[in-house]
């Protein structure tokens, strides 16, 4: 076998971005296939189910949970509005009358006879999912959602917080391996994407959020601040819903490591274009990597839906990147790749390859801990 | 292991005989012994004055003195007794005197007449009639309404020394009315001279006992409040798990699961006995949890207030964990004030409405089994707690689990799981550890004669 | 403010009380004895509350002919015969021929006297059930229970002179110890629960905080 | 097979249904009814002097019982309350009485007007009997402060002042001992706590078997000069009064409740640790191993 | 459909992992059943393949290639065996692949009706995504509101005995037909339902979820408070797990199509084989499997068995979890060099990130088997606090509880009583020397007494499991053979140590000959080489009156002890846990038992 198969991160100029944009529950399609599509443009639309309030009416009016039925002023699937009386009973000669009113606006679900719960269901919230990005639509499924395509550049992070956000490219003064501090924040970055350096300090990402910077593009921070900035500690690589006021995406990894050049050469291109990126991350089978695209709008976008060619893996000559200790964060090309087991200094015993690192090293490492970086 | 063999050896030492007779037996003698003696009678001054007193009675009694001469013939006079002091208790309410006498050494039985005035010159009223030759105190009250009435700084007393069968010959003289009969005892027995007496109210009790009881109550608050400062700095108390009070949660569930009710008995005593308020206080947190599963709680009192209250705090209860439209009044019963007839009348709902769990918490007697037994046939999970020594058996016998003593006093700081509640059992276990030494240091110095500590604690206990 | 009444009356009344024990002085006396008395006028108040209670849970359960209302109905009517049958009479309520003397005698007692005996069945049971000697502990009770089961009655004279001196032994040193040791816990429990209710720090009976 | 069927008696034997023990119990109270015999018992110290204290009372003396109990302890502690009466009776001591529980007094006044007719004594002058007091521990601190005014008037409503036996009494303490016939709450330790203590009285009292080991730690501490409990200590007591001290007076009753009683205690007692020992004997054979 | 076990001579078994298919060859050898070649290709259930089937025949290639036996044929596994090492006699498969099956559980009460369907779903290979109950201190309508979130494969309701309550059982029910919850993976299908509660309230279940689901009854899980039910529940499980969520993942309808027995999920097969053998050799066992995501314990005592899914104690995707959840400094008690604590988080937080990275260096290697010490740690902990006696059991209570009311529900997982650990997982399974797993195991575990360790050789429990349903007996004599390799046994007295004292004579028979007489002080961990056919006697005597091998506290134990690939352990260093130092005493410390047990390079 020639290639591996080892997760890599695209890092492109020219990539054929394809976008699911599906509605979390069946609803309307606004697109058709072939329709042209702004990223602010809203695709697809429904209303999901309002809340649901029960309430225990059997015991407000102090009745057999059975008998209910015969106390409902109003029925399943009617609509009544906040403090309308539901159920009354008639008392005796007026007195030791009691009633139950409705606590919410929108319309009964359900009412039982066992428990004496009447079920109301509040008005529906209404759901848009927007195009994301700048493009064409090449399918729709129908009730879901559509896939939008566009050519774009994509730089794939490795982990990010947050979720899609659109706004302007602004690269901070200083190279790759900048510490993004408060110092490199001004107040002209409000709603832009700010990208630098090699590492954020938690208190250079408190002052972005205070500025109202839409998101971040940065090589690492440290796996403490996440602690610090949300509350608790995300053990578990899933993200995208969190509530941080702006969107982070780290290309490299935690702690302080200087963005890979490619990456930053190629977002450092792109001062003042309008980016969309999402930080939502999700480290299992069907892996999800937070990412960067800037659609280039002056190409003719296809209509075609692009079929991506099957991973190839690594071979000779790839760029790679060390991902693990005591490589990790360098970058060099594969020299060769070796066949037999060899035994790492842990004795453990894996599956190698030979990389010439750009400092001018060669090392043998196991071919689980590079990735491959996609041009 | 070890644990448990100690605490039975140290029981073991608690029922010593040197503990046991030492402890509280009758040293109460030492209380008053500097009391201010007030007025002192000696016996030159009772010897002279003791027809006097007889002849300065008013002279409307004289003559019912008179009506019953006739047949006085053959009753003798006895000598008074002599030494009779009148003092004001030392720690007291300012309305009691405690007289004291000697009967004369000549006389062997006669009985005693005490008889108090408002001065020395009388009236005189009679307080007491026939006091038995062994008696030789008395502890006269010397206003009953005293709000209304007041109370004199003043009160002269006499003790008649009534010869053999005057008191009958009063009877057949029928002499009903008091003053009546007084005036003719008077008139035919000896006195001591009217003594004076100053009664003395004492606004705080400052005695080595009571202060020993308030350092107790205050060190018991103060520890409380300290633990209490503690847990709400963060700082863990740690309480040993008691499994019976676990189970009370548990038996809800049960109960949830059954679709049955849970029975609550807070014991058949009255709402005063700490017993029954500790068990009420219980009942809050138990109910709670019960609204909290929406199960159903049947609470059987034995006395109409406690049942008031129960169904207050159960409404609370319902209130509380947010189900305030689950709760029914009627699941909270009067059965009978009468024991035997509660006790029936539980056992009744016990065997008709099937509760999956039953909880017996606060004072119970003769019904305990007759309720557990019961309860055991119907295969309900059954948690007693009583401080009631003589019912704990039964019920360790017949239920699931049992709390025993104290335990009930700390069940709702762990059901509330508040941490101020549980710091104050901590609080009180200090109080036990200070007990614990206390009793080991009065028995090694009640062994070694050294008896003034064990009566710095016998005060305590009076 | 629900719970803030009732603390602060909890607080003033529960002070006052325990002043008694520290206040000798009569005047004080008048004010807790007073407060005593309102108590007592409660509990007596609070009979007429059972006996409403009584009616509304025993009397719909009749009228709606639910399952077993015939116990209810019993229940309702013995209680209003009693309640007749104790107005009658007078003083003379006590004197043989008297209607509340017959009830006494030849309902209550009877029915007092057999609840009471049901004890000893219960006892039996319980105590066949109960006493296994599954351990260490449980064996010394075992041994303990039977012997002052034994001792206590003539048949244990019989047996041995000694056990009745055993019993008392028994009675009087390890029981009253284990006695002494849970009157002083649930003593100091007590003190602890009346503070912690004085001191507002206990509120369950409120519906907690 | 048998050896198997054996076993398994056994085992049921440990589950059976309880109406067996029922009527095991059933028959083994009733026999010493049907065919009563008597057997040899001697006297605790304890009820010897509570039976002392009484002997030592001068004549005339006037005691005061409180007799707190109900139906259901009748058969513990009426012998008691007898005998007890009888033995006052004879001394010529007088009686004050009264009671805290609500069902006692139809059951106790009529004993003791029987007994009185008995030795010729008179309502008001020997004896008296002020009926029931509602209020538990209240009440007997009230009692122990002012008797009239707690007791205004006896059961029938005559004004206590009436009444020659209770005249001159205020206190508890103006009596020279006070008997308590204690079924349970409230009793003997509601009287000792309350009362004892402050007013140093003297006292003794019958308990009944279950609680009586609840009052011995006051017994040992003197605050009890003697203490009777449960049937067998009922039936000492008679043993004291009508068989080994009786005074020439005394009228012997026709039937010793106590000392009938302790006989079918006898065997209701041998019968309950003939089946702790069957249940042992039958948990042990067929303990599965390893089972604690 | 029945297989004559007789007539197999070939098996082969994958299982479909999330990220791995592995592939195993079972063949009948002139030795009998073995396990003879393995192979393993990257599942391809997600896009761009969506096709699990790809990854089980590149596996199934893989194993071709090596054992020169033909499996595959075209696109097909190629059954019957036809001889002469041309295709197999059967092929069996499990499944974890898209996160397993997932399930939300309700109940009536947390820890009684709702505790049992979660036992019920644990035992049937699922993941419990969350229980429902009536007191699990939320309203109704959080309730609603996170079922519509979950989306489970499948929900199992439970509750109330039968006979027992109504109101509670159709208020769930009446919650879960608000929520009109959906399928995981969408499409048509209703989602299935199944009850397994108070059999009186079925018809009122019907009504109110019937139209909305795919309804199915089954027994009551908890017919009686002092009883359980759950083998009806867990075969409906398994049934439905193929009817509804195998048949809607992409390529499974083909699998299935090609397994000769049901597809079963990889952790019911694991139990399967955990318990087969406990049975066999009727002993007490307790199996743990540390993936990358979760850590699945499994506990058979006294025949009673137990599954618990930690879902977010694992090795790689869930490595800061365990950092989360245990604490640096829990995590640092087990690194024996001095390291800086912010780049040490760094470094678990890279591991989560980039999940496929193997330990180059030693101190990595170091580190992450410190982190999968907790990870196994805090999952034994959440198994025994779940393995536990039923409550809400009424009991005959007897004076000798006078003194120790035990409560309810104790946890079944008695340390003393436990014979084997097992352990899997590629933490415990690859680990460079076995004798690192069996260190691993012991802290993590703590067992008391005497206790055998074993590792899973290649992670082949699952295929034994599955295998085990249809030839039990060449099942077990794979799983000893070839599976389980045993790396000895471990010696430790339960109960708290005096530290001061001496703690344990060991005086022992020593293989080849000798013999030794030690006494051992608190915090020592020694090893004595010994192989699993040398069988030791020994006589152990516990020093201190509290501690405990076994025969009670204080009271010497005589036994044949065994070892194993790395001999037996003597551990005097605490329990329930081990007690490492945690001031300038900890590296030396480390340094020192690592040492002893040879452990690093």
């Amino acid at each position: 076998m020639g290639a591996i198969f080892t997760p890599g991160l695209t890092v492109t100029e020219h990539h054929i971005v394809q976008k699911d944009r599906r509605l979390p529950i069946e609803g309307d399609v606004d697109v058709e296939v072939g329709d042209v599509v702004e990223a602010d443009q809203v695709v697809a639309r429904t209303s999901l189910p309002g809340k649901v309030f029960p309430a225990n009416v059997a015991n407000q009016l102090g009745i057999d949970p059975g008998r209910l039925k015969a106390y409902m002023t109003k029925d399943v699937g009617d609509s009544v509005v906040k403090d309308e009386i539901l159920a009354e009973t008639p008392g005796f000669m007026g007195m030791f009358k009691s009633e139950a009113k409705a606590i919410v606006t929108g319309t009964i679900e359900s009412i039982s006879t066992v428990t004496g719960m009447v079920i109301l269901q509040a008005a529906p919230i209404p759901v848009e999912v927007d195009a994301y990005i700048n493009g064409r639509v090449v399918e729709v499924i129908p009730g879901e959602g559509c896939v939008v395509q566009a050519p774009a550049m994509m730089v794939q992070g490795i982990f990010g917080l947050g979720g899609e956000v659109k706004g302007e490219i602004a690269n901070i003064e200083g190279g790759a391996h900048e510490v993004l501090d408060p110092a490199h924040l001004k107040a002209d970055h409000a709603g832009k994407i700010v990208v630098g350096g090699a590492y954020i300090t938690l208190k250079g990402l408190k002052r972005a959020v205070e500025l109202g910077v839409a998101g971040i593009v940065t090589g690492g921070f440290d796996y403490d601040d996440i602690k610090e900035l949300l509350g608790y500690e995300v053990g578990v690589a899933i993200t995208g819903g969190e509530d941080l006021g702006l969107t982070l995406i780290v290309t490299e990894g935690f702690g302080h490591i200087d963005m890979a050049p490619a990456t930053f050469k190629l977002l450092q291109s792109k001062e003042g274009r309008r980016a969309s990126i999402n930080g939502a991350t999700q480290i299992r089978a069907g892996v999800i990597r937070p990412e960067v695209v800037i659609t280039h709008d002056d190409e003719e976008a296809s209509a075609e839906k692009f079929v991506p060619p099957e991973p190839t893996g690594i071979s000779v000559g790839d760029t790679v990147r060390g991902i693990r200790a005591p490589w990790f964060g360098k970058i060099g090309t594969v020299k060769s790749l070796p066949v037999d087991l060899m035994a790492m200094e842990s004795e453990t015993k894996v599956r190698v390859l030979e990389v010439a690192f750009a400092d001018g090293h060669d090392a043998i490492l196991p071919r689980a801990n590079v990735e491959s970086i996609e041009r | 292991m070890t644990a448990r063999w100690l605490t039975l050896l140290f029981l073991l030492a608690l029922a010593s005989p040197a503990f046991a007779d030492s402890a509280p037996s009758d040293a109460a003698n030492s209380d008053d012994d500097d009391s201010s003696v007030i007025g002192v009678g000696n016996d030159s001054a009772g010897d002279d004055d003791d027809s006097a007193a007889g002849l300065e009675a008013p002279p409307g009694l004289m003559e019912a003195a008179a009506v019953a001469e006739g047949s006085m013939a053959d009753v003798v006079k006895v000598p008074a007794p002599t030494e009779l002091t009148v003092t004001a208790p030392k720690h007291n309410s300012g309305l009691n005197l405690d007289l004291s006498w000697t009967p004369h050494p000549d006389v062997e039985a006669a009985r005693f007449t005490v008889a108090r005035a408002e001065s020395p010159d009388g009236p005189w009223e009679m307080r007491v009639e026939d006091l038995t030759p062994d008696i030789t105190t008395y502890t006269d009250k010397v206003a009953e309404d005293p709000l209304n009435k007041g109370v004199r700084d003043q009160y002269y007393y006499r003790v008649l020394a009534l010869p053999r069968g005057l008191r009958a010959q009063a009877d057949e003289a029928n002499l009903t009315k008091p003053a009546d009969r007084f005036a003719f005892l008077d008139a035919h027995a000896n006195s001591t001279p009217a003594i004076a007496g100053e009664p003395k109210g004492v606004w705080l009790n400052t005695s080595v006992g009571f202060l020993l009881m308030a350092l107790i109550v205050l060190t018991v608050g103060g520890l409380m409040f300290w633990f209490t400062d503690r847990a709400r700095k963060g700082k863990e108390v740690f309480i040993r798990r008691i499994p019976g009070i676990d189970a009370i949660e548990e038996g809800i569930g049960r109960a949830t699961e059954m679709g049955k009710p849970v029975l609550y008995v807070p014991g058949i005593d009255e709402l005063q006995d700490i017993q029954t308020i500790a068990s009420v206080l219980i009942l809050g947190e138990v109910s709670k949890k019960v609204a909290e599963y929406q199960s159903d709680i049947i609470v059987t009192c034995c006395i109409p207030l406690v049942r008031e209250v129960a169904d207050e705090v159960v409404k609370a209860g319902y209130y509380q964990a947010g189900y305030p439209d689950a709760y029914r009044s009627t699941n909270t019963r009067f059965i009978s004030s009468e024991q035997f007839a509660f006790c029936a009348g539980t056992n009744g709902i016990i065997l008709r409405e099937k509760p999956a769990t039953n909880i017996y918490l606060g004072r119970f007697f003769a019904e305990s089994l007759i309720l557990a037994e019961t309860g055991f046939v119907n295969k309900s999970i059954q948690i007693a707690g009583t401080a009631e020594a003589t019912q704990l058996p039964f019920f360790i016998a017949a239920c699931d689990y049992t709390l025993i003593g104290e335990e009930l006093f700390a069940v709702s700081a762990y059901l509330s799981g508040d941490p101020r509640l549980v710091s104050s059992l901590k609080a009180s276990d200090w109080i036990k550890v200070f007990c614990v030494a206390s009793i080991i240091v009065g028995t090694l110095a009640g062994s070694f004669g050294m008896d003034f500590v064990v009566q710095l604690f016998t005060a305590a206990g009076h | 403010m629900r719970t803030t009444i009732p603390l602060v009356i909890t607080f003033v009344v529960g002070l006052i009380m325990l002043g008694e024990a520290f206040i000798p002085h009569w005047m004080y006396r008048i004010v807790t004895e007073n407060i005593l008395e309102w108590g007592v006028i409660l509990a007596a108040a609070a009979f007429v509350l059972g006996l409403i209670n009584l009616i509304q849970v025993n009397l719909p359960k009749v009228l709606a002919r639910e399952p077993e209302w015939g116990y209810k109905l019993v229940m309702l009517v013995a209680l209003v015969a009693t309640l007749v049958v104790g107005f009658m009479g007078g003083g003379d309520r006590l004197s043989n021929g008297q209607a509340y003397k017959w009830v006494f005698d030849f309902v209550f007692v009877p029915l007092n006297a057999t609840m009471f005996a049901l004890l000893a069945f219960y006892i039996a049971s319980a105590a066949f059930r109960a006493f296994r000697a599954r351990n260490m502990e449980a064996t010394v009770l075992l041994v303990a229970a039977v012997v002052v089961m034994i001792g206590r009655v003539p048949i244990g004279e019989q047996i041995s002179e000694r056990l009745p001196q055993i019993v008392n032994w028994l009675m009087e040193v390890p029981n009253t110890a284990a006695r002494r040791a849970i009157f002083i816990g649930a003593a100091l429990g007590a003190v602890a629960t009346g503070l912690r209710i004085i001191l507002g720090i206990e509120r369950s009976h409120l519906g907690g905080d | 097979m048998l050896l198997l069927s054996a076993f398994e008696w056994l085992v049921r034997f440990q589950h059976m249904d309880r109406r067996w023990i029922f009527l095991g119990m059933a028959i083994a109270i009733a026999i010493p009814m049907l065919f009563p015999f008597t057997s040899e018992f001697s006297v605790d110290r304890s009820v010897k002097d509570a039976w002392q204290a009484v002997e030592d009372l001068p004549e005339g003396a006037t005691v005061y019982i409180s007799a707190d109990f109900d139906p259901g302890s009748r058969p513990e502690l009426e012998p008691y309350y007898r005998a007890v009466l009888h033995q006052l009776f004879t001394k010529d001591v007088k009686i004050v009485s009264a009671t805290l529980w609500p069902a006692a007094p139809p059951l106790v006044f009529p004993i003791m007007e029987e007994i009185a007719e008995v030795y010729g004594k008179e309502y008001g002058t020997d004896y008296c009997f002020l009926g029931f007091k509602d209020g538990k521990e209240l009440a007997i601190k009230s009692i122990g402060e002012n008797l009239p005014k707690t007791y205004p008037v006896d059961f029938q409503g005559t004004p206590i002042g009436d009444l020659p036996v209770a005249r001159g009494f205020k206190q508890l303490k103006d009596f020279p001992l006070i008997v308590l016939v204690s079924a349970g709450f409230p009793g003997i330790k509601e009287y000792v706590l309350q009362v004892q203590g402050q007013y140093e009285l003297k006292m003794v009292g019958a308990a009944t078997a279950v609680s009586g080991p609840d009052y011995i730690p006051y017994y040992k501490a003197h605050q009890l000069a003697g203490i009777s409990s449960g049937m067998p200590g009922s039936a000492q007591y008679e043993k004291l009064v009508f068989l080994e001290h009786p005074r020439e007076n005394l009228v012997h009753p026709e039937r010793l409740l106590g000392i009938e009683g302790v006989n079918v205690l006898n065997l209701g007692h041998v019968f309950i640790v003939l089946l702790i020992f069957l249940g042992n004997v039958a948990f042990f054979t067929t303990r599965p191993k390893g089972v604690e | 459909m029945s297989i004559d076990p007789s007539t197999i001579r070939s098996v082969l078994a994958t299982d479909c992992g999330s990220t791995t298919t592995k592939a195993v060859l079972f063949e009948l050898t002139d030795d009998g059943w073995r396990q003879t070649y393995r192979g393993e290709a990257p599942t391809t259930v997600e896009a761009p393949f969506e096709d699990v089937t790809r990854g089980v025949l590149n596996a199934a290639m893989e194993v071709q290639e090596l054992s020169g036996r033909t499996l595959v044929d075209g696109d097909q596994i190629k059954t019957p065996d036809q001889g002469d090492r041309d295709g197999v006699d059967l092929y069996i498969s499990t499944s974890s692949a898209g996160g397993g099956l997932q399930l939300v559980v309700g109940g009536v009460v947390r820890s009684m009706t709702a505790e049992s369907a979660m036992r019920a779903a644990l035992g049937a290979g699922a993941i419990v995504m969350d229980t429902f109950a009536t007191n699990d201190k939320r309203k109704p309508h959080e309730q609603i509101e996170r079922i519509r979130q979950l989306r489970p494969d499948m929900i199992l309701l439970a509750g109330g005995i039968n006979g027992g309550t109504v109101k509670h059982v159709v208020a769930i029910a009446e919650m879960i037909a608000a929520a009109r919850p959906r399928t995981r993976l969408g499409g048509g299908f209703n989602l299935p339902i199944i009850y397994g509660g108070n059999s009186a309230v079925r018809p009122q279940i019907e009504e109110r979820l019937k139209d909305l689901s795919d309804l199915s009854m089954v027994e009551n899980v908890r017919p009686i408070m002092e009883e359980e039910n759950l083998g009806p529940a867990r075969d409906k499980i398994h049934d439905l797990f193929m009817e509804h969520v195998m048949a809607q993942a992409p390529g499974y309808d083909k699998l299935m199509d090609w397994a000769d027995v049901p597809i079963m999920p990889t952790p019911a097969a694991v139990g399967m084989i955990i318990q087969t053998i406990a049975k066999q050799r009727n002993i007490n066992v307790v199996g743990v499997d540390i993936g990358g995501a979760t850590t699945d314990v499994f506990s058979v005592f006294d025949d009673a068995f137990n599954r618990t899914v930690s879902a977010n104690l694992g090795m790689s995707y869930s490595i800061s979890n365990v950092l989360a959840e245990a604490g640096l400094e829990s995590i640092l008690r087990w690194v024996p060099f001095p390291i800086d604590e912010k780049g040490l988080r760094n470094r678990i937080g890279n591991k989560m990130i980039r999940p496929t990275t193997i330990p180059e260096t030693l101190e990595e290697l170091q580190v992450e088997q410190a982190i999968a010490r907790e990870a196994l740690r805090l999952a034994f902990i959440q198994h025994k606090e779940f393995a536990v006696a039923l409550r809400g059991v009424q009991k005959e209570r007897t004076i000798a509880d006078a003194f120790r009311q035990s409560g309810s529900g104790e946890t079944l997982v008695k340390m003393l009583k436990l014979d084997l650990i097992v352990g899997s997982g590629g933490v415990l399974s690859h680990a460079p020397r076995r004798v690192q797993s069996m260190r691993m195991m012991i802290d993590s575990f703590a067992p008391e007494g005497i206790t055998d360790i074993a590792v899973d050789s290649i992670f082949m429990t699952p295929h034994l499991g599955v295998f085990s349903s249809v030839h039990a007996e060449a099942a077990t004599t794979v799983f000893e053979k070839d599976c389980l390799i045993y790396l000895g046994s471990c010696i430790s007295p339960a109960g708290e140590i005096n530290e001061d004292k001496p703690v344990m004579r060991v005086q022992m028979k020593l293989p080849g000959g000798g013999s030794m007489d030690e006494t051992l002080g608190f915090g020592e961990l020694r090893l004595i080489e010994a192989s699993r056919e040398d069988e030791l006697k020994g006589t152990f005597t516990p020093l201190q009156k509290q501690l405990d091998l076994g025969a009670g506290p204080g009271k010497p134990v005589q036994q044949v002890v065994r070892g194993g690939v790395c001999g037996i352990a003597l551990d005097t260093r605490g329990r329930p846990g081990v007690q490492v130092p945690m001031d300038e005493r900890r590296v030396p410390t480390l340094t020192r038992w690592v040492e002893e047990m040879g452990e690093y390079p």
